[in-house]
């Protein structure tokens, strides 16, 4: 599964994407949030706040019990300011 | 008619508005909407717009769609820049066709209201008080419940 | 800024957008309405428009005022023509500057909305059905509600 | 007074504009109309219904009852069909 980050998340967490394999249970996206937060400081610091986390599955916007199961993207992404 | 796109360069509102109208002797108005850079006070050296490729162009296609279906349009065009931008620049062009002026005027304000809250582009400022990603406003998301 | 003309000769839409934003930064947004002469199956050769000289400049300035004091504008341009036009001729130009969008939205379709009701042009259309003056639409009348 | 005639009103009546002296109790936009249609056959035809004029005294738009006394230009026509 690809993970891609954007704006200050990508900043904090120091990347735009990676490939990430998850343990068996983590199957919906909050499941895959605690899960990165437990891999570092820099995942902490950008997940932190549940509000400003925005999620797309294979780029349709997701809420936080949507399964992850089938997702081959998994976008992380604050509020977007466009327009 | 339905034109989307994510580009870096300006646009010219005029030579989209006559594409759009294309001959089309049923339109009886266009609304064209364009957003700019804002510079307060010269608070603002240049903007950075950041967005999701892919997913931009199928939010918006998706509110297109919608647009399309709530109002009978002769054309809509939407245009997003991406990639840094200087005070005055434009950063955004919608303009929707239609036989009468209500219609034309409600689909762009409708997509514009969208565009805000769905389309992934995120805005970085460099100013007078260094760089900083600009927050989303509570007033863009309340702007939706207009169209309940 | 108040730019209002009346006019025979075609306008540049885009030229007169530059002009109004004239390099004010805290212009984040125009709406540009545009009407155009409509011709549903060429039932339309040509259309020519009378007003009332005076009184019609008058008008547009009463309604541009009351814009001004209903939204905070940076700038309000009316441009109406009149004499003979052909199908697909653009006839009246709006276009709003505001900080925000919303205001630049609603002012351009006030303006819109009182220009039908309260300035004095008369439309005749020459058509495969003859020679006639348009008759005013109740719609036009009923869209002045929205602003009480 | 100047009278002035906008669009088929001033077909009907034959002419755009024309100056008129008042009899003395003619004195409201009302009255103007009663009068005007007692001069001959196309005022009757222009002027026949009542909710296809519009008046403006002076360049402002004028109800029936407003007075016409220090008016110097009346104009009558249908309702407006511009923009």
């Amino acid at each position: 599964m690809t993970l891609v980050y954007f704006s200050w998340i990508r900043e904090t967490i120091g990347k735009s994407e990676e490939e990430i394999i998850l343990p068996l249970d983590v199957t919906t996206v909050s499941g895959l949030i605690a899960h990165l937060k437990s891999l570092g400081e820099e995942y902490q610091a950008a997940l932190a706040k549940p509000e400003l986390l925005k999620i797309a599955i294979d780029q349709e916007y997701a809420g936080p019990d949507n399964s992850i199961a089938s997702a081959s993207e998994i976008a992380i992404f604050p509020p977007v300011t466009g327009g | 008619m339905i034109n989307i796109r994510v580009q870096s360069e300006a646009f010219n509102s005029a030579a989209e508005g006559e594409n759009l109208r294309s001959g089309n002797l049923d339109i009886g108005a266009t609304v064209a909407f364009t957003g700019y850079v804002r510079s307060e006070e010269n608070s603002l050296t240049s903007m950075t717009l950041e967005h999701y490729p892919g997913m931009t162009e199928k939010q918006l296609d998706k509110i297109a769609a919608q647009a399309e279906e709530r109002w009978p349009l002769d054309g809509l065009t939407i245009i997003h820049r991406y990639g840094k931008l200087l005070p005055g620049d434009p950063i955004v062009l919608v303009i929707a066709a239609s036989r009468h002026r209500a219609h034309a005027f409600s689909a762009a304000s409708f997509v514009m209201d969208f565009l805000k809250s769905e389309a992934p582009f995120w805005k970085k400022e460099d100013g007078k008080d260094g760089t900083k990603w600009i927050a989303a406003k509570d007033s863009d998301l309340n702007a939706l419940k207009h169209w309940d």
